[in-house]
Parts: C-alpha cells; structure tokens; sequence
C-alpha cells in the first residue's frame, strides 16, 4: 500500500495542529477502540471559518486527511465546509489507498460536528445533523477496504 | 544527528545472506537440470535437491530424508499440514484444535476445515502469551485429530511448551503440528526432541530467499497432497522442485546453526537493551506478554495514546524499519487477533509496536533506535486528542 | 569425434537466461523487504513485485495487473486454476472438461475433483494431436463449469485451437482454462485474442527460476484460494511473495517476447532438421503426431523396436539430454498416457523419444545428435529378441 | 533416479549378448506391450550351464541384470541356476532403484525358462516351473515402484 507525496507530506507537517482555547465550536468523531479520534476547533466570524485547529489519534491517513481538510475549510462559509466530501478531501490530498478511504470520512464529520456545535451553541438549527457517518450506528469505517492489495497480514 | 538505515524487522522478513546467494549460484548457471530427468543433467540436481534435503533433515533431526519435503514457503507447509492431514483422517475423528494466536497460514485453512464439515476450536493463549497445558487437555476429545500450535508467536514472540503440547495430544491419540517459522534456526529445533508430527518452516526468515519453505512429516503420518501432479516430493508435493531455493534454505539453516548459540545471546541482549531503552525514556509503555520464555530477537511492547501506524511511518522517515500490530497497519477493522487473544484492548493493540533485531542489527542501530522514538512519540501524544484527557500529563 | 555437451530437453526445464540472474540479484541483495510491510523497505519491493506483475500482464494481454496471480509454478497455477474454479461454481455446474493428454498438473487435481463430488469428462484427442472442436461441442454439457485444455502438449508438442474451443466453452456458458507452460514466449499468447477465462505458466519453461509461476484469472472468474492466510496476491494466493523470482519471471518472459519471432523461426528449422536427419538414416522411424501445427522447439519420434530409457541413456553418456515417453523412465507401468491418447501402440510408445530445441542449441549440436543417434539405435535393436523377427532385417 | 556404477557398466557394456546357434535351451518372457523382453539361450553339459547368451528389449536396468544374470548363472548346476533369485542380481548389481526391481524379475525369470526348457527337450521334470512369476497372471512387475521419489512425471 502507498501514500501519495501529499499525504506523507500532511502527515509529517500537519497543518494547523493543536487547539483553539477561545473556539466557537469543537467537534470530535471517532473512537481509540477502532484506533482513531480526531477532534476540531473552530473560530467563526460571520459565518465563515476563520481559524481551526485539530487534533487527531490515528494513523497516517488519519492526520493527513485532518491536516488537509483543515486548509480546505479556512475561509469556507459554514454551508460550503460541512458539504466537504471525503472524496474531496482525498482528492485533494492526490488520493488514498481503497483501505484508508474511511479516514477522510473521520475528517469531514470531525468538521460538520464542529460547525453544528456552533450552531447549536448559538440557538441555531445544525445543518450537517443526518449527514454526519459516525453518527449512524451501522457506519462501517472500513467497509470500503476490503479488496485491497494492502490489506494483508504479513509476517 | 544523521538518519541511518535500521531495520528492525527481522521476524517479517529477513536479507539473504551472501554465503547464501553463493551456494545458490551454481543452480541457476550450471546445475539448472530438471531433478526429475534421468540424464546427467538432471541427476546432478536429483543430487544437490537430495544433499539440501539430508542437510535439513539432519539440521532438525529428522530420522531420514524422506520426511523432509522442499514448498513454497510457510504458508505452503501450513495450509499443507493441515488440510493434508485433515484429508486422511478416520471419520472417527475430524476435529481439529489450534490456538487463537496462530499466523494466518494456519488460522485461514482451520477457518476453511471449519466451514468444510471438520470441527474447529481456537485454544486461547493465556495473558502472559503462552497457551497453558491444561487448557489443551481439557480441549482435546476423542475426536480429536490433529493439534496445530505454533512454536513461537509471530508477533509477542512467546515460545509454547510445545514436547508438553505433544505429549498431552498424543495421549488423546491425535496429530501435533507445529508451526516453526519464527523459531528455526532461532531456537534448538529437533524433531525428536519435541515430538511432533509435522513443522512448517520458511526460508525468509532465516536469510535465505522467499518462495522455498519446508514441511517436517514424520514418518507414516496420513496425508493428502495440496499440490498434485507429476507425484515430486515422495507424491506428497508435485511441481518441478525449486534446487536453487532447496539448496538456499539448506545452507541458510546450516549457517543458522552454526551461529545459533552465539547468535542468541548477542540479540537477546541487543532486545534486552530496547525494553529496557524504551521503558527508561517513554512513560506509559509496557511489554505485551509477560511469559518470560521468548524469542531472543523480538522486543513487543505497548505505547499507550498513539496509533502503530504513525508510530511506523514516523520512524521510516528517521530510516527505522519497525512494525505494529494496529488495524490500520493491515487495513483490516480489527487490531492484531494475537494481542486481542492475550486479552490486550484494542485502545492498547493499536499502539504495539515490534522490534525485532537479526544478524545485521548493532548496537548503534538499537541506540540510535532508542534516540529517535521518544521523540516521535512525544510528538504524536501531543497531536492526540485523548493523551492529555486520559494520562492527566501533557507527554514527555 | 569427442563427446560434446548438447542438451536437448528444453521442454522439461531451461537454464536460468544470465539476463535474468542478473535482473534477480538486486532482489537478494538490497531489495530483500517484505512487499507487506509499510516503511521504505517494504514499497520498494512493494513496487518491485507490482511492476513485474505490470510487465506480466502486459506482455499476455491482460486488461489489468490484478489477473496476475504469481505462483510457485506451473504446477500449483494449474492446481489453483481448477480446484479454486470448481470450488466456487454454482449447484447447478459441477461437469468438468479437461483433454485426455494434459499434464498431469492438471489431470490429478481433475481425478481429485471427479472422487470429491464433481464429474469429470476427459477429452480424447485425434491421432493428428489435436482436440476436435465437434467432440468438445458434444461433451459440453449444461451443467459443465470448467473447460480445460492446454495450449500445446509438453509431449507431442501439438497446439491446439484455443481460441475456437473458448468460444464454443462459452457459448454453453462454462468457463475455459488453458496450461500454456509449453508455449508462453514460443508462441504469441494474448489472452484476450485467446479468449480465455485462465491460464497457467511456468518460469522455468522460460529461462527464468524454478519455484516461479504465474496463474492469469479475468476479472470476475469465481475463484476460491488454494494458499489461504495473510491475504496477499489480492486475498487470491497467501504467503510472502517471492520478489525476485516474480522479477525474474517477468525479465525472461519480456526477453521471450523480444526474441519470438526470429527464435521460433531458427528453433523450427533446427526442429525440422532432426526430423529429417532421423528418418534419413534410421529405418522405422515415424513422428508421433501428424498435426501441422506445432510447437517450433519439440521434435517427437518414435523409433521402432527399441526401449526409450536406453535410448536416453546411451545417449547421455554421448554427452545429449533427450526425454522419452517410455513406462521404464517414469518408473510407472504404463508408457506416456499422452502417446496412448493419440492411439499410439504401447510397444512403439515404449520406443518414443522427445527432442526439444532452445536458444542455446546450435546447428553443430543438432548435426553431433545426429551423428550419434544412429549407431545407438543400430546396437539396441542389434540386442533386442524381437527386432529381427519383427522387422525381418537386421537393422542398419 | 540413480543407477549404481555397476549398473551403468553392464548396461553400457553387456556381457554375453546374443544367441548361441546350437542351444541346448532357450528361455523367453516379458512382453513388449511393458517395455521388456528378454531371451536368454545357455548350453548345459552335465547339468552345468556351459555357455550363455542373452537378448534383451528393455530399460537400463533390463539389460544390466540380464547381462549380470548370464555372469552369475555360468557354470551353475541347473538347481543353482534356477535358485538365483531376484534380490541376488540386485545385490550383485550393487543395488537397483525401488521402481526397478521388477527387471531382476524379468532376468532369473529367463534364466528359469531357458533351463526347464533344456529339461523338458531332454524328457525331464522341469524344476523351475510354478516360481516364474511371469507365468502367474496377476504378476504386476511394478508394484513395488511406487513410493519412489523417481515414479515422477516430469516436465
Ligand atoms: C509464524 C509464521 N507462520 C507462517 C508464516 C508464513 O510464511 P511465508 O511468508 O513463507 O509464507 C510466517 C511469516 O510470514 C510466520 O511468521
Ligand atoms: C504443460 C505443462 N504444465 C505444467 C507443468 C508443470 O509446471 P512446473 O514444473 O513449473 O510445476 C509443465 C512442466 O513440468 C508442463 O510442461
């Protein structure tokens, strides 16, 4: 299995790591059991994103998909973030191994978590509540993995 | 300080050795005739195919060259043993036993028994990674075929009381296998002495090339061919015999040998010294199995709040060749079935990481291991968001 | 005249091209990772494998590298190609079609299947050495899954109309395989031409290793592993991958491709100078299959009144390697089931004999064969009992 | 599959081939259908075998335990002669590969044939008759071949 350059290069330098102290919204998806949480802090200024900041236990895909959708949604207003799709999100990045897809998954929810938390903090309606994979109790992260060259048990 | 090229991935796979690729040489330019032609030819390679099988059947103190037949590799020798052995027992029997934390080569075939009219139990492994004796007793029925439970783990590097295992089976009347890739040339290995009926064993993991393995079958063991065809191999295993590789894996098992007792103590104390390494300078740490019978090569250990993968690749960048056992590593949902077999969390799983040190490993490789890893781990706690949550502390 | 080296069985096995050991060694000595494993190490063999399986596919014409399956051989693809096929086809097919005169790679695992639930018709061929496309219309049945027939025979050397008997398989909706060892790089092979569902290879047919092969399985074919366990070879074929081997499969098939067609022109004309020498100056002589079409390299002869073995050992100790199809050389009781199927009488099967050209047979090598040749014949018919009473003269 | 030198020798150089004019008895068996066929001619003076020749159609194995059979049986009372048994010429030979025992079957089995016949021409009780396992019908010569690493079917 190979990452693309991009990848490796969002997984060495991730962008925007950390947390946002005074956030307007923070959302967290996933679980240590699968092996990845991610969490994102967002600072909104009318209705755009204006700064944000993750933090994500995972695996290379896992911070490289949550660095780079980090610089996708700055500047985003909160309805064009929270439409991000995984697919844009390993497009960007040049790709993802079949086996590592559900990772942008962890990214984009992590997102429209962050952008209804706001929302709701702000007695408003949350626009990505539906939409968001983790939520839904069948949500099979790895699905999509399953005949892939990669996924072997080596020695 | 400079990257360096260390690789600490000796249980995946190893290089083969030069004085190896020099014994093969020959059977690739000269002696390349079909071992089964009765010209000249072809008797020259009956004879080295005969001498690489004497000198293994001799290495693991096989009774005669005959019980010795040249596969593809261990996971050849174990769907053979197996599925060979399974084929050719009494309808009396047809339950077979192996251990929860056996290498997939032999999980997937039992898997397949299991769904193909034999019965199956998975024996689990105790916490502290070894399967207890007990365990295998009250397991055991009169039905009993065969027992496959290997030698020493893949991963945790737990060796079991396989002459106990043997024995206890051979009690009930059935079969033991064993599967020895991670343990010949690693660990004394004699037949005999462990009374088994089988053994699986593989060339990579002993500096000699992939694509050659062996299977140990004793004797007037019941078998039926998984390979048929032109009947090579005493009928057992058809397919024009690899002598290159046969020759490879006799001299790679030889020179294994010779240097084993050497050998052992050198990489158990260059393990040692990672445990040890690590446990001093990374806080939340652990080794996974506690039975003190071991690999002398294999160092497993927890790293709690960090995921394997990026632990890898964090360290492929420093040019350090490790491996973990986290899902993501093999793509699968589930983190190691080994470590979930010896009751680890899976939170936990996914942080193992192995390190196993070989022939060509130093002791500047394993310092320069134990410089760069906390480090990394720093870094990768720092960027998660449960570390500080869970272990109070920020990580240093 | 002094003996000379002349080595006339390119069909049972071939060196190792020096192209290829060349085009291996970097496997052995550098690029020796685990192609599972994740860190540097590993993607480079990672990449190596995958870009021999690119070259594979390539050079067959497979839509996409993952109908490449590499194997440990001829032998073991063929064993995959049919029991793997069988074991995954529905209820309502469990017929299986092989010809009477494949290898035994194919006809064992095909008896196998016929005493484990499936029915199994063997294809007679014609006296010619082919399969009739009418007899194969008239086997195939609704019920039939798997066809499967080879490309040439590794005896006679006949080819056979693969693409026609594919097309009639699948008109009645059953899937065709094809044992192509005999003619991978002798013959332009294109499995989409070809029209076929799978085919298997040998390396060491090929100036490439013993221990490699390689299985072709279109998208799509049901398929159920023979080597079950970690998963590699797209969960299709488990066990570590042998790098080099796969390398150098690919390197000698490209170095086949390259060399076609001027090779099989000069192999025939040398081909066709041992058939003619042989009937200029050995009475009762004949060829055993009348088929034009015809692999360049196999010549296959039947002399009358002699036993094969002797034959094969008297000319050994001339210094050529030649095979035969005579019971004594196989140690079984029956003569080449392959010369049986086309008719031939056991007395002259007993008497045949299998001349196989390759890139290193020169004209002088084919000129001493048959300065030697005769003599020998002269002095076993001179010891026989029968000769003379069969023959009426003594033979010259 | 290997031959001893021994084999070799009298394979590559036979001793005593061909067929003696004035035979006393002629001896036959085998069958070309199977590969071999031996005829073995003696002449017998005073119950010894004075002279013997033999012919033979067969494998390697056929013609050194013919040739080494004829050595044996020279100057052998017929009892003698007729007691040869199978293991003997294999011995003699320096040992024979399991797939090839049969063909010592095939040179004592002449041998027997050629002295009863010399008894029968001569109004005698032949001795050897009933132990010639070619005359039994269920004699299978290869039966022993079969767990031999050389019973293969190569390329
Ligand atoms: C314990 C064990 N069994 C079997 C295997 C499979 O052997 P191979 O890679 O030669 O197929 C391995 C290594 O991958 C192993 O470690
Ligand atoms: C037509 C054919 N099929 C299969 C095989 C078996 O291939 P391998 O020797 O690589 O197992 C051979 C050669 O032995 C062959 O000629």
């Amino acid at each position: 299995m190979l990452y693309s350059d991009k990848v490796m290069d969002h997984f060495n330098n991730p962008r925007n790591v950390g947390v946002l102290e005074d956030a307007d919204g923070v959302g967290e998806v996933g679980n240590p059991v699968c092996g990845d949480v991610m969490k994102i802090s967002i600072k909104v200024s009318d209705d755009h994103i204006e700064d944000i900041r993750f933090q994500t236990l995972g695996c290379g895909a896992a911070i490289a998909t949550s660095s780079i959708v980090t610089e996708m949604a700055r500047g985003m207003s909160l309805p064009e973030a929270v439409s991000i799709t995984k697919k844009q999100v390993a497009d960007e990045l040049g790709g993802l191994p079949p086996a590592k897809m559900h990772c942008s998954v962890l990214a984009t929810d992590g997102l429209k978590k962050a952008v209804d938390d706001y929302l709701v903090r702000h007695g408003r309606e949350p626009i990505a509540i539906g939409t968001i994979a983790h939520d839904d109790p069948d949500f099979d992260p790895h699905a999509q993995g399953h005949n892939d060259a990669s996924d072997v048990h080596g020695g | 300080m400079d990257t360096r090229d260390v690789y600490l991935d000796y249980a995946a796979t190893t290089p083969v050795d030069e004085r190896v690729i020099d014994a093969m040489a020959p059977y690739f330019r000269e002696t390349w005739g079909n071992p089964n032609s009765l010209y000249r030819r072809g008797r020259e390679a009956y004879t080295a195919l005969e001498s690489a099988r004497e000198r293994v059947a001799e290495s693991i103190g096989a009774s005669r060259p005959s019980e010795i037949l040249f596969t593809s590799g261990g996971t050849e020798s174990d769907n053979a043993a197996l599925l060979g052995i399974m084929a050719r027992t009494p309808e009396s029997r047809r339950h077979l036993i192996v251990s929860a934390f056996e290498h997939h080569a032999v999980l997937e075939p039992a898997a397949y028994l299991g769904k193909s009219g034999y019965e199956v139990t998975y024996l689990a492994p105790g916490r502290d990674g070894q399967i207890c004796s007990d365990d295998l007793r009250a397991a055991l029925r009169d039905d009993t075929a065969l027992v496959s439970i290997m030698h020493a783990n893949n991963e945790i590097g737990t060796v079991q009381p396989v002459r106990a295992l043997a024995d206890i089976t051979h009690q009930r009347g059935a079969l033991f296998h064993t599967d020895a890739a991670q343990t010949l040339g690693k660990l004394p290995f004699d037949v005999s002495e462990l009374g088994v009926d089988a053994a699986s064993f593989s060339g990579h993991k002993i500096y000699g090339p992939k694509g050659i393995g062996a299977l140990y079958l004793k004797r007037g063991t019941p078998f039926a061919p998984l390979l048929r065809g032109g009947g090579q191999e005493f009928k057992k295993r058809s397919g024009t015999q690899n002598v290159a590789g046969a020759i490879g894996f006799a001299e790679a098992l030889e020179i294994m040998l010779a240097e084993l007792s050497e050998e052992s103590v050198r990489l158990a104390s260059l393990r040692d010294r990672v445990i040890k390494g690590i446990a001093g300078s990374i806080e939340n740490t652990s080794e996974s199995a506690t039975c003190p019978d071991r690999l002398p090569n294999i160092a497993h250990l927890i790293i709690s709040g960090v995921e394997g993968e990026a632990m890898l690749l964090q360290l492929d960048a420093k040019g350090v060749s490790i491996s973990t056992g986290s899902a993501c590593s093999s793509g699968s949902l589930e983190p190691s079935h080994v470590l979930l077999s010896i009751g680890c969390p899976a939170e936990l799983a996914h942080g193992s990481v192995r390190v196993s040190v070989g022939r060509f490993t130093s002791a500047e490789d394993v310092e320069y291991f134990l410089e760069v890893f906390p480090p990394i781990i720093e870094r990768l706690r720092a960027m998660s968001p449960l570390y500080e949550r869970m272990y109070g502390s920020t990580p240093h």
